[in-house]
């Protein structure tokens, strides 16, 4: 029955040789546990996960070692048990050959795990249950791409899944590591089928796609898909069929919008790995910590299947296979026309390692030096989506960004049918691969940009009226000193008291309403901003432009609020906002009342000068908090941003307090100059840019901190003393202009002073001590 | 106004730097119809050089009098009557050549350069610099004319100066230089794709000397203070 | 251990760019041989030469542009190209008339644009074109084909003719093309029967149909190795093919002949497999081939039947060449995912 | 009326002439009416494309009047931030040829930087606050700034100011994420070089690679 099904071509196409039967000659074995696994953190599309453990911890198999952060984001399980040894930047396997965090684990071999939530009636559980399963299992697509498998699984509601399809496909040279799960565990493939269809609430078509290339695998899951509704279905072997876009052509005959996911026209395509590492998960409430992986290569002496933990080193695994460097000609993890080159052994095995390549050069011979394109076609007649590489090509040699979007640069797919036909061996796929990245970078860039024209404009209006309310200020000022000093003499006349004339409240009332009008402004154009690329964006984009749309809606209507209120303030009386508070301050005579605090801050000792910054830290501190609270309820993604900000806050304030202490009891002035390395560094990983440049900053101060002792203080004292000249002439100069400034220099000059001679006394000590 | 350094670029900018035919790409169309041999690029070119001169002088007369909206159309005209003249002239005096010629005698006025030069040299200055300006753009105009018309009856015919006489008299009959005895003729010259490719490879040429030169003034050069023109967009900072 | 880092794809097919030239040069063999039988020596001389000529022309150049020469060499584009002009040119002709023709195809045509795969038209065809309204008479003088009692010369007697200029009218005799353009207002079948290169052949004149069988044999060979795809030269022949039938009105020479005789007289064949289907000068899509072919397969007829030229592969190739980037805007394939096809362009260019 | 006219050609000649000037008077009038261009598009097109820096390199202040100042004519080789991508767009758009930076106006930078203020050293002066154009430094006076990195353009333009000296110009960090494939060198380049990741090539000549 199931030969009648139909299914369609996809254009393009290549037959490179397949090289399966070496890797599937020896049964699928489990590999030993390796001494040291390495964990990146971010095996999956999406943001890193965070860390929950210290170094130093022990774990068992099976703990959670980092959770998942954000929608688009995993967990990361313990494989097995031993100590955490270190969180540090490792290679990783990606393309760039750099590093990322990783967590280090010594394990102690005895694979000891924490008890597992089986759920043995998993049958019953409601689809939230199943889904909170998959979603603590930390399974991201298994094909290649490590998609997070839960956020596929949950399709928005307007998007109706009526076709699932599980892709045994594995087109790729090579690569048998799904024909041999599909050989050796159908029964799983088929179960975790059932556990799929029932989340995406009972579509009305199951598929299993199959190459035909792999009888074996057919047989199997035919007769273990024997009573189920589940249709297994195989097609003529060609690469890429594989990729979800063309299996699902193939099996459906329909088409994916550009820039649109699948689940947009229906249908959700899973992996068989991911298929059943979700039946594992849900049934024995096993995590993703170990994959089948192919192991082939003339290069080794054991081609195979192994069963491996995830974060085992690949040169622990390519000893177990009697690997060959000096016969290796490369080390490519995935299949030969899409896998990455790796830049060395140490990097771990990830989730998405579905083939370790060890090719020898007489297989994988080095590519040819690219001669020039003749135009022959045979790349267009190769591309699975139709395109036309050649113009790419021109277009990314040229970098005609523009044409290149034109001509559908974004559906390209990188199989790389059009290199492999490439008769002048032109690395197209490469230059698709940095056109692309150029064209990202350049929207970035244009974004920013926008922004940035946008800040200085609105800089420049926001000093403009400034200038203008300043003016407008002092012709008041002026005015109302003239009445008042008329009222004086009047009242003189007549008789006590002076009052005078509440005559700046207004004015203030109106710079608060220009402000609210200006905050309102801005707003709705950033909601006008996100709104926009709204309309092109695709899916994934789609979510997050909402959130921030939203942000800037109740940004917006917050602002219209205070606006309305104030316009209802000012009508009524002037007070109610608490931001309108300092107007009413301002109500009585403004010009003594500033007198009053200039004298007062004059007259302060440097210990209640202090004091008094502690106090207005104290009170940002509180309502920082209040801020970060309440942005953590509303879930915006500021809320870390904010939370920093707090700790930052407190780290300052501790700082200020010790200050004061210092102060209080010795009473001598002498600012202790903070060693940037020694101040802690809050919270490892951080998204914020700007904390991580600090931490940049602060790393390098540490390194600094290797040199000697002396040498460094030696180095201070050294661009102090320069520093000190350059301060020295500006104060001088400034001196000679009677620059309003003065002050701030001549602060500025004894800091240095201060400090140079302090550094210098320690380089003196220090000297002494050698 | 009158120091020799100023003809001097004035004079370089119409033979060289600013070429008519090689760099600002006007009038090519009598330069690639009647180039097929030295005596008609001579005969146009002359014409050519005779028209400019006159004119930039005549609109340089007129400069201050003449309003900027009625400009063009003014020019024109003074362009055709001087170009009627020659023709008048050519037809009197070299009439075999002029008959040879043909349209291209009167289409001078279309000529883009003489136009060109009018508009953007002539009517912003006084009349000896046009003067001097017409005279070198017409000069540049001819001498490139003149080889690519030397080229193409060398390669086409395999002769060089044939027919002088049409414009020199029978004095110049015997100036014809044969530089190949039974040579096939390689018609391809002749006709319109041989100037093409000839004007390329001049443009090409023209631009291997630019490009050297330039260089070896890069080299001489000193490298200019970096940053030094940086203006404060944030106004001035106490 | 350090690793060389490739970029993925990490294998490739066997098949190289100079393969794909030799494959190509291979595939003319066959014309070339009957070429030899009916004419002599000329042709097999012609080709020769302008293989070796082209080559130095190749070498030179890319000596001067600071290229590595070699590598550039070992693509033989060159190669084909010296080939394709050698069996284009009449044979006996002058020595010179190769050399200008070689400079003309690899340096004017070819590396002024910029190299392989930058000349946007086909250099060969160039060098055709001009050589052929350059030198005319040189140009139109053709060998008698031996079926019909020419004299075949010998090698020593064609070195003489070709390297020393001595007089080739003795044994050249009009093409059928020139017969039958020159002969209007005839019936066909007089002209054939007055003829004697016509009369001697059984459907479209002595040798010529048998080089032109030989030649579509080669171009067989290179579409069953997939060299190129069927479209360009299969949209060609049929197009002629059509014109033929259209315009045959039943035997008065002014139609120019039956289909048989249009495609397998003068240039047809090594036009439809060796020239048209040159990928630099050519649309790339295969609906944009379909058109290329079929246009020029109109051309070649009107030019022939209406021209100044009897035959036409040349003017027709080189027109098309100027259209091919026109075809290419309007013949972009639907992107999987898109509901259309994009033009090239989605702005106008300035 | 029609024989006069034609016995006299010369006032026949000036009838038909000012009939056709007021013909095509009117004409032009319309088209500049109907077609007339608000504003100038130009320099929003050039604004839009220049990297809004507002570093005042160019020797304008800011990014607007510069593209005011090529839309009137100036040169396109003044953005040193932009650099040879910015200049290279500009001709595209103006079609002219793309000459190189003009290296008076400074020089382009190989790696994007922010402002980076050492806060202890920092004496709250406001001086950078009042110089960034982008509005990107917090702080008040006698209180620590900083830099909100997401904002800095790095323009470098609050690093004078300072009397302390405390501001550093940093290079962004770049990681695995910011990632992305360079072009491989161009293919005559390539002859004698393999095909590698990095583009730039490992300097593995064939005969090494024979050897």
């Amino acid at each position: 029955m199931t030969q009648l099904i139909k299914v369609w071509d996809i254009p393009g196409g290549v037959h490179p040789p397949e090289n399966k039967a070496q890797s599937l000659i020896e049964p699928l074995t489990p590999l030993a546990i390796a001494p040291q696994l390495i964990l990146p953190l971010n095996q999956h599309i999406g943001a890193p996960a965070k860390v929950l453990v210290e170094v130093g911890q022990q774990v068992l198999g099976g703990e959670l070692l980092a959770e998942a952060d954000g929608v688009f984001s995993a967990h990361v399980h313990a494989p097995t048990s031993g100590t955490v040894a270190a969180i540090v930047e490792h290679v990783v396997p990606h393309p760039s050959g750099m590093t990322d965090t990783c967590i280090i684990l010594d394990t102690d071999g005895q694979d000891s795990w924490q008890p597992l939530d089986e759920a043995p009636d998993y049958q019953n559980l409601d689809k939230a249950a199943l889904l909170a399963r998959v979603r603590a299992a930390g399974i991201a697509g298994l094909g290649g791409a490590g998609f997070p498998t839960a956020v596929k699984l949950n399709p928005r509601a307007n998007q109706p899944i009526d076709t699932l399809i599980i892709n045994g496909t594995e087109c790729e040279p090579y690569i048998t590591a799904d024909d041999i799960l599909m050989q050796n565990r159908a029964d799983e493939i088929i179960a975790g089928t059932q556990i799929l269809s029932k989340l995406l609430g009972e579509p009305g078509r199951v598929v299993i796609g199959i190459e035909d290339n792999k009888p074996d695998a057919i047989a199997t899951l035919r007769e273990a898909a024997k009573d189920t509704r589940i249709e297994v279905v195989s097609f003529p072997t060609k690469y890429p069929s594989g990729g979800e876009k063309q299996l699902i052509q193939i099996l459906t005959g329909r088409e994916v919008p550009a820039g649109q996911i699948p689940a947009s026209i229906g249908i959700v395509c899973q992996n068989v790995g991911t298929t059943a590492a979700v039946y594992r998960a849900v049934r024995f409430g096993e995590p993703l910590v170990k994959r089948i992986t192919t192991v082939v290569g003339e290069a080794l002496d054991t081609q195979r299947n192994v069963e491996v933990l995830l974060g085992t080193p690949i040169r622990f695994v390519l000893e177990q296979h009697g690997f060959n460097e000096k016969k290796a000609s490369r080390l490519v993890m995935g299949g030969p026309m899409m896998g990455f080159s790796l830049p060395d052994t140490s990097v771990p095995l990830v989730k998405t390692t579905n083939c370790i390549l060890a090719p020898t050069r007489k297989e994988l011979p080095p590519p040819s030096p690219a001669q020039a394109c003749i135009r022959c076609g045979m790349c267009a007649e190769a591309c699975p989506a139709d395109l036309l590489p050649q113009q790419l090509f021109w277009y990314a040699q040229s970098e005609d960004l523009e044409k290149l979007e034109a001509h559908n640069l974004f559906d390209c797919i990188e199989c790389g049918a059009c290199s492999f036909v490439c008769p002048s061996h032109i690395p197209l796929v490469q230059y698709y691969r940095a056109a692309k990245g150029e064209i990202r970078q350049h929207r970035i860039d244009k974004e920013k940009s926008d922004r940035s024209r946008r800040r200085f404009e609105f800089r420049k209006e926001r000093i403009a009226k400034e200038e203008a309310e300043k003016e407008a200020k002092r012709l008041a000022r002026k005015k109302a000193a003239e009445e008042a000093k008329k009222k004086l003499a009047e009242q003189k006349a007549a008789t006590g008291d002076a009052k005078t004339a509440p005559a700046p409240a207004p004015a203030d009332d109106e710079k608060q309403r220009a402000k609210l009008e200006r905050i309102v402004a801005a707003a709705e154009d950033s909601l006008k901003q996100a709104q926009k690329p709204l309309e092109d964006a695709t899916d994934e984009q789609r979510e997050k432009q909402q959130a921030r749309i939203k942000q800037a809606d109740v940004k917006l209507k917050a602002a219209q609020d205070k606006l309305a209120a104030l316009g209802a303030a000012t009508s009524a009386e002037p007070a109610p906002t608490d931001k309108a508070a300092p107007a009413k301050a301002a109500a009585d005579d403004p010009v003594s009342a500033a007198i009053e605090r200039a004298k007062a801050k004059v007259a302060m000792s440097p210990e209640d000068k202090l004091r008094s910054s502690l106090e207005s830290l104290y009170k940002r501190l509180a309502k920082a908090e209040d801020k970060a609270r309440e942005a953590r309820e509303q879930d915006s993604d500021k809320a870390d941003a904010l939370e920093q900000g707090v700790s930052k806050l407190k780290e300052k304030i501790a700082s200020t307090q010790k200050e004061l202490d210092e102060l209080t009891p010795s009473n001598v002035a002498e600012p202790t100059p903070r060693d940037p390395s020694t101040s802690d560094t809050s919270g490892g990983a951080t998204a914020d840019a700007a904390s991580n440049a600090i931490e940049k900053a602060k790393a390098r101060a540490a390194a600094m901190s290797t040199m000697s002792a002396a040498d460094k203080l030696r180095n201070q004292v050294d661009s102090l003393e320069a520093r000190l000249e350059k301060s020295r002439a500006r104060l001088s100069k400034a001196e000679a202009e009677n620059d309003e400034n003065i002050d701030a220099f001549k602060a500025g000059v004894e800091k240095l002073e201060v400090k140079l001679a302090a550094t210098r006394e320690q380089l003196a000590q220090q000297n002494e001590q050698a | 106004m009158s120091n020799t350094a100023e003809w001097q670029t004035i004079s370089k900018k119409g033979l060289w730097t600013n070429n008519p035919a090689l760099v600002q790409l006007l009038g090519l169309c009598p330069l690639l119809a009647v180039s097929g041999s030295v005596v008609n690029a001579l005969g146009l070119g002359l014409a050519t050089m005779m028209v400019l001169t006159s004119s930039n002088i005549a609109v340089s007369l007129i400069r201050k009098t003449v309003s900027d909206a009625v400009r063009l159309p003014a020019f024109v005209m003074i362009i055709a009557s001087l170009t009627t003249c020659i023709e008048l002239l050519m037809q009197a005096y070299t009439y075999e050549l002029y008959t040879i010629l043909g349209i291209f005698i009167p289409l001078i006025v279309t000529n883009c350069a003489i136009l060109g030069r009018a508009d953007a040299f002539a009517s912003k200055n006084p009349v000896l610099p046009s003067a001097i300006d017409g005279l070198m753009m017409g000069l540049g105009f001819t001498l490139v004319l003149l080889t690519v018309g030397a080229v193409r009856e060398i390669l086409g015919s395999g002769t060089l100066f044939a027919n002088m006489h049409l414009l020199f008299g029978e004095a110049a009959r015997d100036w014809t230089l044969t530089l190949f005895a039974n040579y096939p003729g390689f018609l391809v010259a002749i006709l319109p794709p041989g100037a093409f490719i000839v004007t390329g490879f001049l443009i090409a040429l023209k631009n291997i000397i630019d490009h050297h030169q330039a260089q070896r003034a890069a080299a001489r050069k000193e490298k200019p203070v970096k940053g030094n023109k940086r203006v404060r967009t944030t106004g001035t900072i106490a | 251990m350090a690793l060389t880092r490739i970029t993925s794809p990490h294998t490739h097919r066997a098949l190289g760019t100079g393969q794909v030239m030799r494959t190509v040069v291979m595939a003319t063999l066959p014309g070339l041989a009957v070429l030899t039988y009916f004419f002599g020596v000329g042709t097999l001389h012609n080709v020769l030469l302008a293989s070796a000529v082209c080559m130095g022309f190749e070498a030179a150049v890319m000596a001067v542009r600071g290229r590595p020469v070699l590598f550039y060499l070992r693509d033989c584009s060159a190669l084909v190209t010296g080939v394709l002009l050698g069996l284009a040119l009449p044979p006996y002709c002058p020595w010179w008339l190769v050399v200008v023709g070689s400079f003309c195809a690899i340096v004017l045509a070819k590396q002024l644009y910029g190299g392989m795969g930058f000349n946007p038209f086909n250099p060969a065809m160039v060098a055709y074109v001009i050589l052929l309204i350059s030198f005319p008479l040189q140009m139109s003088q053709w060998a008698a084909p031996s079926d019909i009692g020419g004299h075949t010369p010998g090698v020593l007697e064609a070195l003489k003719q070709i390297w020393a200029g001595s007089s080739i009218d003795g044994y050249t005799a009009a093409t059928p093309l020139d017969t039958v353009k020159q002969n209007s207002s005839l019936m066909l079948d007089s002209v054939y029967l007055q003829d004697p290169v016509l009369a001697a052949g059984s459907f479209a004149g002595a040798g010529w149909e048998w080089v032109n069988l030989a030649f579509l044999a080669g171009g067989a060979y290179l579409l069953y190795r997939r060299i190129f795809t069927w479209h360009a030269p299969v949209s060609m022949l049929a197009a002629l093919a059509l014109m033929a039938i259209i315009f045959y009105d039943g035997g008065s020479s002014n139609s120019g002949g039956s289909v048989l005789f249009h495609l397998f007289s003068g240039a047809t064949m090594l036009g439809a497999f060796f020239i048209v289907t040159d990928p630099v000068s050519s649309a790339v899509s295969n609906r944009g081939r379909l058109i290329y072919g079929a246009s020029i397969g109109v051309l070649i007829y009107v030019i022939r039947i209406w021209g100044n030229y009897p035959d036409a592969i040349a003017f027709a190739v080189l027109l098309m060449n100027f259209a091919a980037p026109f075809i290419d805007y309007y013949t972009v394939p639907r992107t999987y995912g898109h509901k259309k096809s994009q033009r090239a362009t989605k702005k106008a260019d300035l | 009326m029609f024989e006069t006219i034609a016995q006299h050609p010369i006032a026949s000649a000036l009838i038909a002439l000012i009939g056709l000037a007021l013909v095509f008077g009117a004409l032009l009038g319309y088209a500049a009416v109907r077609f007339k261009v608000e504003g100038d598009p130009l320099v929003e097109q050039i604004d839009t494309l220049l990297p809004q820096t507002q570093c005042g390199q160019c020797g304008y202040p800011g990014c607007k009047p510069y593209a005011q100042a090529i839309a009137n004519g100036d040169a396109i080789n003044k953005c040193p931030p932009g650099g040879q991508t910015t200049i290279n767009e500009l001709a595209d758009l103006l079609d002219v040829e793309a000459p190189t930076l003009d290296e008076e106006h400074g020089e382009e930078s190989e790696v994007p930087t922010v402002a980076f203020i050492r806060e202890d050293e920092c004496i709250g002066c406001t001086k950078c606050i009042q110089a960034c154009p982008m509005d990107a430094i917090l702080g008040a006076a006698k209180q620590m700034h900083t830099v909100i990195v997401d904002e800095c353009t790095g323009c470098d333009l609050c690093v004078e100011p300072c009397p302390v000296d405390c501001i550093d110009m940093i290079p962004v960090a770049s990681g695995i994420r910011d990632w992305s494939w360079e072009l491989p060198a161009a293919s005559h380049e390539q002859a004698d070089l393999i095909a590698t990741d990095t583009g730039r090539g490992h300097t593995q000549r064939k005969t090494g690679e024979a050897a």
